[in-house]
């Protein structure tokens, strides 16, 4: 019998395959980014999480009798390399694996695959990582663009060290190759009662050095400019909008600039919000996953002011001094929410819904 | 005014009755299949929580403090719950035959919700005032609402997913609840109380 | 002593109190009959067939909303009624137990019908006209298939057919792809369950 | 007033012409250059008895009549329902019922002519020179019995839209020229060739809903047929208020409500029709065609066909008989062996696949396209998980969230997809189009309407079925307690005289009461 197929019989040529990709070659830059300040530490994190997801999904997709071809589909691939983006330069090489099996394990399979999962799966990982490991994930190397970095990263056989057998192994000290991160330098300056400018003079803060990159953080997150890069080829691709990363983003300018006002000692101004931390990161790739955020152009307002003013608050007021990443996977519980009660106008109707 | 919403904040988000305490679990898991039913079970537990706070502190201040009888608080408390939940059994009954048949046997069970009686031990054990206790059983409330209704969104989408054999059902009910619980875990310290 | 005379007293006073509050809340509250007999009832498909073991649909809901019955015994309602009826009743689906076999109608040999007016009285819904010794003719728009006339008839002249189906109504089928069988697999998985 | 804001920021072109949502596909429009032809007669000629949305026709002649062409041969039954005229002269050789251009592969009862090659025409409707002197209800009814209905595919018949209504006085009459759908060039060829008619054909439904105001549109592909309709517009003296608009590119602009907020801004509220904000929107193919039923006479007996697609070895733009059956016109234009080419009834994007061409042309027949397999099966592949991209939503031009809506019509959520407004979907295929997972997401959402439109049925069914039902127990009981009524007065030795007369008196409970009696 025939099969019956209805219309329409034509079809624009998307598919998720290019998109996924498309997403992988934004991300580019900001891992060229990562290579340049980390060396070989980065390249080694990268490869060993897109292999360790690569190889998890496979292994989920044969224990569940499930075609190998979806591995083709890139979205494994693209986790892998944004777990790895918003690792520490000094992830072990087993964190590194334990968090890319969660990452496809528990973020994605268990839902269902692609597509059914509610939470960023790289997202997921990068939190469980944080929460069971809080000091390896908070130790934050100092990059390869200092004067004087304390360890050559452009050696292979350095990282590989480094990387397999930790800081230990080459008797180097973590507070001797390590650095506080803006962000945390900030709060726990501000906890002594710190202002926020004298706390960013002793750090030697630099707008400039911020933008390109050149501080101490995630591999992948540092670089504003290449994370902006990436985001604006994504959109000019049309794999994302414009609504979550600018709604993020300015709800996040926005109040830091007003309470930044107020109270200028306690709130950092909103160039250093926006600079700093995986912000940017996460909004131009992880807010804007698209299985874990809502359709509709209003719900994405919704969700990127959420994402916004929790971030803000986090950073502000919270216990971790990077409130990125929470904010977007509180935001993901409530997409469904979202999706249901922020409906675009329905033509014909009063509203969207009834 | 700072204090009450600090007090709010604090019982809504940081320490959710639900993802940081523990608390609640089974009505937690029992009423959150559909949207409807976990706003129902939301609005229920709203209310016999908040006046479970009021009426324990009453209780606690005008009878068991003056006559002696701390060690009757948690009989009392339990009274007191099983009241207003027959109360508002009874309501949602007359009012929304649906949603009583909804939430079925959660509605009595709200009776041994933990949540209600742990509100209602802890605004003892914190020595709060009337106010603040009723704002603290509220605000509990409010928590519990929110992370039952998000949850229950998430699981109406779960509903339509073509979930492995392995993890239909509770396994993945639970998993995603321990990761709003890891969600949750970075409003830690917000409030500082 | 004191102490467990205040203890018995207040405890005693206090539920004595709840429970007169009670009470009033239960004159204030009562619930006439059981609304969810009427929900119950507009689910199912009013043949009257009497499949499920109870006289009638209504009887059947009556049972039903009061616990009494399975959620799954209407035959002709198949599965999307059992499904509708365990949702709006909160309980966990079971397997229907016939599969709803295509819809039917009864129709009258009318050169064989002696008139008897058996079958008359035997629908449910009045779908059948005739006088005793005419002729009987079942009218087909209000037919609901339920097979009630087919036994009394002494001279078996009414045969079940296959209601035909019209091109107006006819309608799409699910897409016959893996994906599009998720839904219906998650069905299957409740069923499957009890 | 920001509706007129935006009239006259678009009168004024300081903002384009739009609607939201839409896609653009590939055009394909590989026939809009060739001159239509007329399709020579066919031996055989098939007319189902109902070409129109609504109820449909009963038979007017019998196996053996000899019919002229224009007679009619169908009536109409129902007020939503327009007749069927004779294609050509012949003779009625069968009455049976034959497959129609349907989705189902279904068929409805057919009259089978044979053709007598003579193609003698019945003159018995006459020519109306001076319309503009008649009474509009008379024009009307012309287009009814001409068999009238919207040729743009709806197939809506025409007169019915085609009325003055007090309370909605018709403002603008928008002459729909888009074609939106690739691959179609029927109502371009039809605006290039014919121009001047279709104009006179829109004079007529401008006299008829009393209106001075009308708007052309055309789609900015079709630049000849604009200057055409222009060329005709300039050289007419009447119609001063008339406009062409040329309007960008987008799919689907064609679409009535779609059309209707592109060029004036107002939006058609749900459930009410165009006429409720003072708009009429007609296809040029079926002003031509009003044209035809007034001025010539001529019932609807034949329409614009744009014969195309990728395995079609000669494209063309004809002028076929409605009845011609599809091989025949296939074989015309060089296509005669179906292996591995896919056929379909209308546009890609909203046409349906036809299971062989052993189907008539009938009056929505717009398009036959003849696709390669291969090109064809590229628009289905594998459907995949939906990673909830937006595109759809962002495509959609009724506002809807298709992911969402197909989630719900797949697990049978349907009061949902309800609440979710799925009966808003115009089915115009963008959502599908844009999804980079292949969802077939119009599959889901017909899938959708008709589920529900059977619970309806059912449920219509069902009630009506309690009420009898309910009404029988009723006079059971009212039979039993007058029985018990009698006795016990039989027993008081009074004659049942009340009672018996209270008792109902249908057929089949007088009946039943006798059978009681007997047996007591």
């Amino acid at each position: 019998m025939l099969v019956m197929l209805s219309s329409p019989h034509a079809h624009g040529g998307d598919s998720i395959r290019t998109m996924m990709l498309t997403v992988i070659l934004a991300l580019m830059p900001a891992a060229a980014v990562s290579v340049y300040l980390f060396g070989w530490l980065a390249v080694l994190l990268i490869v060993v999480c897109m292999l360790a997801c690569l190889a998890t999904e496979a292994i989920c997709l044969k224990l569940m009798g499930k075609s190998l071809t979806t591995l083709l589909d890139n979205s494994a691939a693209l986790t892998g390399l944004l777990l790895a983006l918003t690792l520490p330069a000094l992830t072990p090489w087993w964190m590194a694996v334990v968090g890319s099996v969660f990452a496809i394990v528990l973020g994605k399979q268990v839902y269902g695959g692609l597509g059914y999962n509610i939470f960023n799966p790289a997202l997921s990982a990068r939190v469980i990582l944080l929460i069971s490991f809080p000091l390896q994930m908070t130790t934050w190397l100092a990059p390869m663009s200092l004067a004087v970095p304390p360890v050559n990263l452009y050696d292979l056989s350095t990282c590989l060290t480094l990387f397999f057998a930790g800081p230990d192994a080459l008797q180097l000290g973590l507070d001797a190759i390590s650095m506080a991160s803006p962000l945390g330098h900030v709060k726990t300056e501000w906890t002594l009662g710190v202002p926020v400018a004298e706390a960013l003079s002793g750090y030697q803060y630099s707008y400039l050095d911020a933008f390109l990159g050149k501080e101490a953080g995630s591999i992948g997150e540092t670089s504003v400019l290449a994370l902006l890069l990436g985001g604006i080829f994504l959109m000019a691709r049309h794999s994302i909008t414009w609504h979550i990363p600018f709604s993020y983003l300015a709800t996040v300018a926005l109040l830091a600039a007003l309470f930044s006002s107020i109270s200028p000692d306690q709130f950092a101004p909103p160039m250093f919000h926006l600079f700093a931390g995986g912000l940017m990161l996460c909004a131009f790739f992880m807010a804007t996953d698209p299985v874990s955020s809502p359709v509709t152009p209003i719900g994405q307002i919704v969700f990127g002011v959420g994402c916004g003013i929790l971030t803000w608050s986090i950073r502000s007021f919270g216990g971790y001094p990077e409130g990125a990443m929470f904010s977007v996977l509180l935001m993901n519980c409530a997409v469904p929410l979202i999706d249901h009660y922020f409906r675009p106008r329905v033509y014909g109707h009063e509203s969207g819904r009834e | 005014m700072t204090e009450i919403a600090l007090i709010l904040l604090s019982a809504v988000l940081v320490n959710n009755f639900v993802l940081t305490k523990f608390l609640g679990i089974c009505p937690f898991l029992g009423t959150s299949g559909k949207v409807e039913t976990a706003v129902g079970m939301s609005f229920a537990v709203m209310f016999v929580m908040t006046l479970a706070s009021v009426c324990s502190w009453l209780v606690q201040q005008f009878i068991l403090v003056p006559l002696g009888l701390e060690y009757l608080q948690t009989i009392f408390f339990i009274l007191i719950i099983a009241a207003l939940v027959q109360f508002i059994e009874m309501m949602i009954h007359k009012t929304s035959p649906v949603l009583y048949q909804a939430l079925g046997i959660f509605l009595p069970l709200i009776t041994t919700n933990c949540a209600v009686l742990g509100v209602a031990l802890l605004n003892v054990q914190q020595e709060q005032t009337f106010v603040t206790s009723a704002l603290y059983g509220f605000g509990a409330a409010v928590g519990f609402a929110l992370v039952l209704i998000l949850f229950s969104g998430l699981r109406e989408r779960m509903e339509v997913s073509p979930v492995p054999a392995l993890f239909k059902g509770s396994p993945l009910t639970l998993i995603t609840a321990g990761m709003m619980s890891l969600a949750f875990m970075g409003f830690s310290g917000l409030v500082k109380i | 002593m004191t102490g467990l005379f205040y203890a018995l007293l207040s405890l005693g006073g206090f539920a004595l109190l709840a429970g007169v509050v009670l009470a009033i809340a239960q004159q204030v509250f009562h619930v006439e009959g059981d609304p969810m007999v009427d929900k119950v009832d507009n689910l199912l498909p009013q043949t009257q067939c009497g499949q499920c073991g109870y006289p009638g649909c209504k009887p059947y809901a009556t049972a039903v909303a009061a616990l009494e019955a399975e959620v799954n015994h209407c035959v002709p309602g198949g599965e999307r009624t059992m499904l509708a009826i365990a949702d709006l009743m909160g309980v966990e689906p079971k397997a229907v137990e016939q599969e709803a076999a295509a819809p039917m109608l009864a129709f009258v040999r009318e050169d064989e019908c002696i008139g008897c007016t058996l079958c008359i009285k035997a629908c449910p819904v009045d779908a059948i006209i005739g006088a005793p010794k005419q002729y009987h003719t079942i009218l087909a728009d209000h037919c609901t298939g339920c097979e009630l006339c087919v036994e009394p008839c002494p001279v078996d002249c009414i045969d079940m057919l296959v209601k035909p189906e019209l091109i107006e109504h006819w309608s799409w089928p699910l897409p016959k792809t893996r994906r599009s069988q998720l839904g219906h697999e998650r069905r299957e998985h409740h069923a499957g369950h009890a | 007033m920001p509706a007129m804001l935006r009239n006259l920021a678009q009168r004024l072109g300081m903002m384009a012409h739009s609607f939201d949502g839409g896609i653009h596909p590939a055009q394909h429009k590989i026939s809009a250059a060739l001159a239509s032809e007329p399709c020579p007669l066919s031996p055989i000629h098939i007319l189902p008895m109902k070409m129109h949305i609504g109820a449909p026709c009963t038979s007017l002649v019998a196996v053996g009549d000899y019919v002229l062409r224009g007679q009619k041969i169908a009536k109409s039954e129902g007020y939503v329902s327009v007749p069927v005229h004779a294609p050509t002269s012949g003779r009625v050789v069968r009455i049976e019922e034959y497959a129609i251009p349907h989705p189902s592969g279904m068929g409805i009862p057919s009259i089978f002519i044979e053709s007598d090659g003579d193609d003698a025409a019945d003159d018995s409707i006459e020519p109306i020179s001076d319309w503009r002197g008649m009474d509009p209800a008379l024009l009307r009814e012309r287009a009814r019995m001409c068999g009238l209905a919207g040729l743009g595919g709806a197939v809506f018949p025409t007169f019915i839209k085609l009325v003055q209504d007090s309370r909605f006085p018709i403002e603008t009459v928008v002459l729909n020229g888009i074609e939106c759908e690739p691959w179609l060039t029927n109502d371009h060829r039809l605006m290039v060739e014919y121009a001047d008619e279709i104009l006179t054909g829109l004079a007529i439904i401008m006299h008829m809903v009393k209106t001075d105001s009308a708007i052309i549109a055309i789609e900015d592909n079709k630049p000849d047929a604009a200057k055409a309709i222009q060329l005709a517009l300039d050289a007419r003296d009447d119609l001063d208020d008339v406009r062409v608009v040329v309007l960008p590119t987008r799919y689907p602009q064609g679409s009535e409500k779609q059309l209707i907020y592109s060029l004036t801004g107002r939006e058609v509220p749900a459930g009410k029709l165009p006429m409720h904000v003072g708009v009429l929107c007609q296809n040029v193919g079926t002003t031509r065609a009003l044209y035809q039923a007034v001025v010539l006479g001529q019932p609807l007996t034949e329409r614009m066909v744009s014969v195309s697609g990728d395995a079609m070895p000669r494209p063309a733009n004809l002028r076929v008989r409605i009845g011609t059956p599809m091989r025949y016109v296939f074989a015309r234009q060089g296509l005669e062996d179906f292996d591995g080419v896919r056929i379909l009834h209308g546009g890609p994007m909203m046409g349906e696949l036809l299971r062989h061409p052993d189907v008539p042309v009938v009056k929505s027949t717009n398009g036959m396209l003849a696709m390669r397999e291969a090109s064809f099966m590229s628009a289905h592949t594998q459907e995949q998980a939906c990673i909830r991209c937006g595109h759809c939503s962002e495509a959609c031009p009724a506002g809807l969230v298709p992911n969402l809506l197909a989630d719900q019509c797949r697990s049978d959520q349907f009061d949902k997809a309800e609440s979710y407004n799925l009966f808003d979907c115009i089915e115009c295929g963008a959502c599908s189009y844009v999804c980079p997972s292949n969802i077939p997401l119009v599959h889901y959402f017909r899938y959708g309407k008709g589920q529900i439109a059977q619970q309806r049925r059912e449920k219509g069914f069902a009630e009506a079925s309690r009420v009898r039902s309910e009404a029988r127990d009723m006079r059971i009981e009212q039979e039993k307690q007058a029985r018990a009524a009698r006795r016990s007065s039989v027993r008081k030795t009074h004659p049942p005289k009340v009672e018996a007369e209270s008792a109902p008196a249908s057929e089949p409970a007088e009946s039943s009461k006798m059978e009681q009696e007997s047996k007591d």
